[in-house]
């Protein structure tokens, strides 16, 4: 029940919105359902209700181990969110937050959906909630961005959903009885039709890969991300990746179950390598820092991937790297948006010397950054250095190589762009640019409590969260 | 007390010999050139009649250009203080000490050098740079002559390591110490000391500006420098340890005669090598002593 | 005999695929999209299995999205852009149809590789589906124009749909919750993102879509 | 006791780190406080030679606190301690507030953070934790070499260090997990049982080696040192490369390593120490001078630690252990010296504001004590006896000769090493006699030389310390031994056990009587001079009418004679014009000295690099067809492999 309000909550909080007629008062939705929802979702997190086998939906294991983090991330945007709808209050508002609302209740439904079609139908919703979201601020560089998203993204979803029909295509060829639940999938194990098996695990990894923004088919994300709001970027980064992660993780544990675990660990960990290569090869040289966080963020979705490639301890890391990532990339995200803000520019050729103008969101994105490229102590440093020992345990040398070099060349162009705008001497421009943006509690203590989250994760990781990580890990690997 | 007096006797030996051997190279040079020449014991009375002049000193230079000459001159002392007088033995022998002999003799030429410098001349500066540049070379063949005694010796202090074995290694070692002493002292071909061309001069362009009683320390530790080289060469190439003290003292003697005439030979019949022949002579001293070493090792254990 | 009609209509879809393919004008291609909406429409109700309420309504719900609903969207957007041509695609009409044409024999032969169950055995079903994807991603890839390319989406989902009717008695709701949510909202909310793209670029030609770059 | 004095420690430089923005007054105190009870605790160590070790329950990192500080991590925390103590006195001086008032409070929450996270760094035993105090060690040295970010050399010279810190950490990433992965968890201690772990030896000197900055990896260390304030180029100097020698060290010793190590080591010390000080010598900028006598110095310890695992690999050879006591003593001796020299470089640089050797001169008139303090530092960082240099460097040769004398095969490596060392002294004397004579004396060369002014009390106190310390360790390096035996019993246990000082005992008298007959010598020549009087005149310029500061050798003539040996790798950049006409106008020949390997070797590598990722980023051209093309090539690419994988 209580798993089923995580949806609902938001969802009848998006439809509020909608009707909410002060548009001054309706930003105080947001951190009010985001309460209600990290609440609830850390009840649940408490005492995990028991999970009927057959059941659709259900906050199981892999839930557990991920929806958490979303709603704590949620909830921070949220806050964050008031004050900058307060400083963009010549937007008109109400789609925004009832999109955003939507979304958190379609990411909610997502994760607990232990349905092939379910999962499908709701991945897709999201990626259409997200629509509005993007192209809030109404310019042209934003519908351009949105066009590009919802064209790529949907080419994405419609190959998912060709995948889905394959796998299930599959499950009736091996004499199923239409029960799409994973759980049934995986019970039909080598019952299953190899090659329509293989042919879905194909399509659903990219579809889901498109949508998780694995290279090549990361092209939609420096777009969206470059032009989205700083709280859009992070909710999208740290949130709704992470459905199309647990999507990967659910149909993979079926592919297993068919015999073909080998080869998906290897698909995976090509893509996810590749993904790695590629966007450390584009922080090299790009000159925009919030297209820069674009591709920081296809890095740790090949990071994901990759783990996700290497047994249980990787599968376990990863979900510890979705936490930290998750966290260190809104931490990023906000403090880029405030730096932008008050710079009226996100390209380096015109920002300069940040650490006078808003000295202290240039503090806490230079700290973000130290973190986001796994510097101790915080977060993603534990969970790289988890995936690296998963590598180096499983003798995957070569990769552990390829990966390190990766985080070395993404270090190499992170320093570049984030040093280039903080230090220096301040452009004159950036001053009289629009109004001086001034840098209220509202728009600080967000990021920082981010980044103090992950520096929590990473110092002093309570039990119980690596303990829910190894009970998802056990789901996703049933057998011993 | 008998240690007392060797070191009386050792001081006397080096302090009152030395500016000897400048005197009888010049003598050689004077018999071979045909002339009369300046008595031997010239370099005695330059030394008495600078250490009453006053001082004229370089309005550039501070109070350390007086004083720097005193520690050239006691390092070098204390270099040679180390080295062992045949019959004598060494003053003070440890492990090492020929190290410390050579890094003392480095003191002295850092300290000459900062003098050269304070005064801001030109030509001085030019002596400076050819000293601690050809110093570099000079130094790598005296450590591998250093290397090649203890090789075949087996040990490293100076007392134990003069042992030498009449060889081929013992022939290499002495072409390349002789070639050493050469540079070092700056003796013709390296360097021409009684020339007034200051663009053909070392040390004499170092020492341009010194006058008086500090100018009497350099000369002195000098000519003590070169009475070092040539006791060093000597022991480290005739064998002597089991000879009648007398005899080995006579021997030694003869020896740096034999040296220092040889120096007096060189300086008459060679003329000056141009600078840039300077590294390739020194290099091939190098190699000289290296392979003295080699030869030493296939020598095999003493 | 059910299947054979089923073919001849598959056929027929297949067969608009090449004229999607090959027309420059874009009502023409809107029209063979929408005719190909509406043989799909059908086809669920000659596919001869009793008619039961799900099946009528995806039939429905198809017809009416694929074959009236969405055509006089994108008609509406061509006015309101007043451009009724497709000029200088990426991928020219003959090299598309070639293509199309190609893709279709390598489908046709794709199909004989996979285990397919015994009622699908002698239906065009799989290798249409395959050469109408084929056909949307080369409509996506090779115009320029955004309607053109909303077309070539709209014909990769009846692809992926004509490949949902294998699954249509077995699962239907996994075909019909799909592709109604996909075509309703998709289509719903790329027609107004072409209506803002038009008023923000006065054009509808995605090439001018490129200030965002690297 | 130990843990008495370093908890302490270690509160007051987080009390430090706290206050230091605001209240300097107080920041000073603590830090000092700190630094002296550091050194207290380094000091507990070493008559023991126990060592002494914590461990504790509480769980940091998912991984339990475990502190130890043994002889080889007491040496170097007795440096960090003194060091760190005196520049946060010499900074309150060089880098006061209301000559900087943006940079001065960072500077010092910096400084402090930088001490301490260097003691972590050699206390912690546990990998996770080593990892974490070093990436906060690297990352507060970056702060503190940027402090003035607003200079592009500095900002370029700053992304240089962290780029290439960050890639010796990414080799400690590998080197860490790999221990974790072969041993099973994170604690870190001796395993020189377990001979599969030999291998990552070449990981750790890769990772360590990057910080220690020896030759190829100094590539970021000449531009570092230079652009830093002087303050914090001489904890760098002095220390902060050494942490990278406390890595190598740390490790070879508890590490079985391969056999190849020693030879490996030794050789790229040789390289180090010759290439280091040939590049020193043809330096104009005197701060890079400096740097890059660093790299020679690094070279050294390297030789002794070299023969030192050489030793142990022959059967735990005597000499190893007094090449391995040579090493650390030099750790201690450099990091003296190059410390006094840095001060001294910071307070010309403070007083003229250039660090052009060839803009100065006669400095020792307007700055005596900072003069006689850098030519004392020469003396030392020369090797010269009776001063610290020397005692160790005759550490590493005794090693080394008794390497030879053994006739193994270690003597084919010891051999060459005595050479190198050797050459390396003369050139360093030459190199340090030219900093030395350009900067203080003859006649100033420019205006900004001749209006210098000495460095105050804040400055001149740590100078003077430091030139204290370099006396002391010269004339009594036996107060030493024990650490230096504790070190090496720490290092190999076979090596613990009563070893005779008698070498440094020797030296120490030695070192003593010549400097007694120095003093006595110098002040009998002075008083005879004053007697028979003392007349001033202008330098006697051969006859020369009128000798101008123009005619003075400068830094690049004075450097030219040996530099042009080691052309071929110094490869010198020359814009010349001659003299032309009888009544020539105008000539010039400048020389600049590239930094051979990074403008070689690293930058055109980093231009390949970055040709292919301009090439990549090309494809993200905004064009929405081409992007869903490469969805399709994504699929088809997979679908491929997939296909390769299903094939029997």
């Amino acid at each position: 029940m209580k798993s089923l309000l995580l949806i609902l909550v938001p969802l009848v909080a998006a439809a509020l919105a909608a009707l909410w007629p002060w548009s001054r008062t309706r930003p105080w939705l947001l951190p009010a359902v985001g309460l209600i929802h990290t609440l609830l979702s850390f009840w649940l997190f408490c005492d995990p209700p028991a999970v009927a086998p057959g059941a659709w939906f259900a906050f199981d294991p892999l839930a557990r181990a991920v929806l958490p983090v979303v709603s704590l991330l949620f909830l921070v945007c949220a806050w964050y969110g008031v004050s900058y709808l307060r400083i963009r209050s010549e937007r008109p508002n109400r789609v925004f937050i009832a999109a955003l609302l939507a979304v958190l209740g379609l990411l909610s439904a997502g994760h607990q959906a232990r349905h092939l079609g379910l999962l499908w139908i709701f991945t897709e919703a999201v990626t259409l909630a997200a629509v509005p979201l993007l192209h809030f601020n109404g310019t042209p560089r934003a519908f351009e961005a949105t066009w590009k998203y919802l064209l790529v993204g949907g080419t994405g979803i419609a190959l998912s959903l060709l995948g889905s029909l394959c796998l299930g295509y599959a499950s009736l060829h091996g004499g199923g009885d239409g029960n799409l639940t994973f759980v049934a999938l995986i019970a039909q194990g080598a019952g299953l039709s190899r090659p329509w098996v293989l042919i879905a695990w194909v399509l659903l990894l990219v579809g889901y890969g498109t949508k998780m923004g694995l290279a090549p088919m990361h092209t939609w994300k420096p777009e969206a991300y470059g032009e989205a709001a700083g709280i859009v970027g992070a909710i999208l980064a740290g949130g709704v990746t992470s459905v199309a992660f647990t999507a990967i993780l659910r149909v993979r544990a079926v592919v297993a179950a068919a015999g073909e675990g080998a080869t998906a660990d290897h698909t995976l960990l090509a893509i996810g390598l590749f993904s790695m290569l590629v966007a450390a090869l584009f922080l090299l040289g790009t000159r925009d820092f919030k297209r820069m966080l674009a591709y920081s963020s296809v890095e740790h979705m090949g990071i994901l991937t990759l783990g996700a490639s290497l047994g249980r301890a990787g599968v376990a890391a990863a979900l510890f790297h979705v936490w930290t990532n998750g966290l260190t990339k809104g931490t990023l995200f906000l403090s880029a948006g405030n730096i932008r803000r008050a710079a009226g520019s996100a390209s380096m050729d015109d920002v300069r010397g940040m650490n006078v103008i808003t000295p202290r969101s240039a503090a806490i994105f230079v700290t973000g950054m130290f973190a986001v490229t796994a510097c101790p102590p915080f977060g993603p440093f534990f969970s790289e250095l988890k995936v690296l020992r998963a590598a180096l345990e499983t003798g995957h040398a070569a990769a552990a190589v390829m990966f390190l070099g990766c985080l070395l060349l993404a270090f190499f162009g992170l320093t570049r762009v984030v040093f280039g705008i903080v230090d220096g001497r301040p452009r004159p421009a950036a001053k009289v640019g629009g109004r001086r943006f001034s840098e209220t509690a509202g728009v600080l203590l967000p990021p920082l409590v981010l980044l103090g989250l992950s520096l929590w994760l990473g110092l002093f990781l309570p039990r119980v969260l690596s303990d829910a990580w190894l009970a998802a890990v056990a789901q996703l690997y049933p057998t011993p | 007390m008998k240690s007392l007096l060797d070191l009386i006797l050792r001081l006397d030996c080096w302090l009152l010999l030395a500016p000897l051997l400048p005197g009888i190279i010049n003598k050689v040079k004077a018999w071979v050139a045909g002339r009369r020449g300046p008595p031997v014991l010239q370099l005695y009375y330059d030394l008495a009649r600078l250490w009453k002049k006053s001082v004229v000193m370089s309005t550039l230079a501070s109070p350390a250009f007086v004083i720097l000459p005193a520690v050239t001159w006691v390092a070098l002392l204390g270099a040679a203080m180390l080295l062992p007088l045949g019959p004598l033995g060494a003053g003070l022998s440890f492990r090492g000490d020929a190290l410390l002999m050579l890094y003392l003799l480095a003191l002295g030429r850092f300290a000459t050098a900062w003098a050269a410098m304070e005064t801001g001349s030109a030509f001085e500066g030019m002596g400076t740079v050819r000293e601690v540049s050809y110093a570099v070379l000079a130094e790598a063949a005296m450590i591998a002559a250093v290397l090649s005694l203890s090789v075949q010796s087996g040990s490293l202090s100076l007392a134990t390591m003069l042992t030498p074995s009449l060889g081929a290694s013992a022939v290499l070692l002495a072409a390349g110490l002789f070639i050493v002493l050469l540079a070092e002292n700056c003796r013709v071909p390296f360097d021409d000391p009684n020339t007034h061309l200051e663009l053909t001069m070392i040390h004499e362009a170092m020492v341009l500006d010194h006058s008086g009683p500090p100018l009497a320390a350099i000369l002195h530790g000098a000519s003590m420098k070169l009475l070092l080289f040539a006791v060093l060469l000597v022991q480290a190439v005739l064998p002597m340890q089991h000879l009648q003290p007398l005899a080995a003292a006579g021997l030694l003697a003869g020896g740096v005669l034999g040296v220092t005439v040889a120096v007096g030979l060189v300086e008459s019949l060679l003329a000056r090598f141009a600078f840039r022949r300077v590294p390739l002579l020194l290099t091939a001293a190098f190699l000289l002593c290296l392979f003295a070493l080699l030869v030493a090792w296939k020598g095999g254990v003493p | 005999m059910i299947n054979s009609n089923l073919n001849l209509l598959i056929g027929l879809a297949m067969g608009l695929n090449l004229l999607a393919l090959g027309t420059s004008r874009l009502p023409a291609l809107i029209r063979a999209m929408s005719a190909q909406g509406v043989i799909l429409g059908v086809m669920p109700i000659l596919m001869g299995h009793e008619l039961d309420w799900q099946v009528v309504l995806v039939a429905l719900a198809t017809v009416a999205g694929k074959g009236l609903l969405i055509p006089s969207l994108l008609r509406r957007a061509m006015r309101t852009a007043q451009i009724d041509r497709e000029l200088d695609p990426q991928i020219g009409f003959v090299a598309s149809m070639l293509l199309g044409a190609g893709g279709t024999i390598a489908a046709l032969a794709l199909t004989h590789q996979l285990p397919l169950l015994p009622e699908h055995s002698g239906s065009l079903l799989v290798p249409g589906a395959l050469a109408t994807v084929l056909t949307g991603f080369i409509l996506l890839i090779g115009r320029t124009k955004a309607i053109s390319q909303v077309c070539g989406y709209l014909i990769l989902e009846n692809g992926i749909y004509l490949f949902g009717l294998l699954l249509i008695k077995a699962m239907p709701l996994l075909v019909e919750a799909g592709v109604l949510l996909d075509l309703t909202v998709g289509v719903f909310i790329i027609g107004i993102i072409v209506d803002r793209i038009q008023r923000a670029f006065d054009s509808l030609d995605t090439r001018k879509l490129t200030t965002l770059h690297e | 006791m130990t843990g008495l004095l370093l908890l302490p420690a270690v509160i007051l430089l987080v009390m430090a780190v706290v206050v230091g923005a605001r209240w300097p007054r107080l920041w000073l105190g603590f830090t000092l406080a700190g630094a002296g009870a550091a050194l207290g605790a380094a000091l507990t160590v070493f008559p023991s030679g126990g060592g002494w070790e914590w461990q504790s329950k509480f769980l940091l990192g998912g991984e339990t606190v475990h502190l130890r500080l043994d002889g080889v991590s007491a040496v170097f925390m007795a440096l960090a301690a003194v060091v760190g103590g005196a520049g946060a006195v010499y900074a309150r001086g060089y880098w006061p507030d209301h000559g900087h008032p943006a940079t001065a409070p960072r500077g010092r929450v910096w400084w402090s953070a930088l001490v301490l996270s260097m003691l972590l760094v050699l206390t912690v035993s546990n990998g996770l934790h080593f990892l974490m105090a070093w990436e906060a060690f690297a990352i507060s040295g970056y702060f503190l070499l940027t402090l003035d970010p607003r200079k592009p050399a500095v900002r370029a010279a700053g992304w240089l260090y962290l780029a290439t810190s960050h890639a010796g950490t990414v080799c400690l990433f590998a080197f860490f997990t790999l221990l974790a992965a072969r041993t099973g968890g994170w604690d870190l201690g001796p395993l020189r049982a377990d001979a599969s772990c030999a291998p990552l030896f070449w990981l750790a000197l890769a990772g360590f080696g990057m910080k220690a900055g020896f030759f190829p990896l100094h590539i970021w260390l000449p531009s570092a040192h230079a652009n830093a304030p002087s303050h914090v180029s001489a904890i760098m100097s002095g220390v902060a490369i050494k942490m990278g020698v406390y890595g190598i060290v740390r490790f070879s010793g508890w590490l079985p390593v391969p056999p190849a190590a020693g030879w490996v080591v030794i050789g790229l010390g040789a390289l180090s120490a010759l290439l280091g000080i040939a590049f020193a010598l043809a330096q104009n900028d005197f701060k890079r001078l400096l740097a890059y006598c660093s790299v020679e110095n690094i070279g050294i310890i390297l030789i002794g630690l070299g023969a030192a695992l050489l030793g142990r690999e022959h059967g735990d050879a005597g000499w190893g252990r007094l090449a391995l006591a040579g090493a650390l003593l030099h750790v201690w001796n450099h990091g003296a010296f190059k410390t006094l020299l840095f001060f001294g470089a910071g307070s010309v640089l403070h007083a003229t504001g250039t660090r052009e050797m060839s803009r100065l001169g006669g400095l020792w008139r307007r700055m005596p004590w900072t003069a006689g303090l850098f030519a004392l530092g020469s003396v030392a960082v020369a090797g010269l006896p009776p001063l610290n240099g020397f005692v160790s460097e005759l550490l590493i040769y005794l090693g080394l000769f008794d390497a030879v004398a053994g006739r193994q095969a270690s003597a084919w490596a010891a051999m060459p090493a005595v050479i190198v060392l050797a050459m390396s002294g003369a050139l360093a004397l030459a190199a340090f006699a030219k900093a030395g004579a350009i900067i203080f004396l003859g006649a100033a060369r420019t205006k900004p030389a001749a209006a210098a002014h000495e460095c105050d009390g804040w400055m001149r106190g740590p100078m003077l310390a430091l030139a204290g310390i370099c006396l002391v360790l010269g004339l009594a390096p036996v107060l030493l031994w024990p650490a230096l035996a504790s070190a090496a019993a720490a290092w190999h246990p076979a090596w613990a056990g009563a070893m005779s000082p008698e070498p440094l005992a020797t030296l120490g008298w030695v070192n003593l009587g010549l400097a007694a007959t120095l003093a006595a010598a110098g002040s009998w020549l002075w008083r005879k001079v004053r007697a028979n009087n003392l007349r001033r005149a202008p330098t006697w310029d051969c006859g020369y009418g009128v000798p101008s500061a123009k005619m003075q050798y400068t830094s690049g003539s004075f450097a030219g004679l040996a530099a042009g040996w080691f052309g071929w790798v110094l490869r010198p950049v020359r814009t010349l014009r001659r003299v032309r006409g009888h009544f020539p106008a105008h000539a010039l020949r400048l020389e600049r000295v590239p930094e051979t390997v990074l403008e070689r070797v690293v930058f055109p590598a980093g231009g390949y690099v970055m040709e292919v990722s301009t090439a990549v980023r090309r494809l993200q051209h905004g064009r929405l067809s081409a992007y869903i093309l490469y969805v399709v090539a994504g699929l088809a690419a997979l679908g491929v492999l997939v296909f390769m994988e299903s094939l029997p």
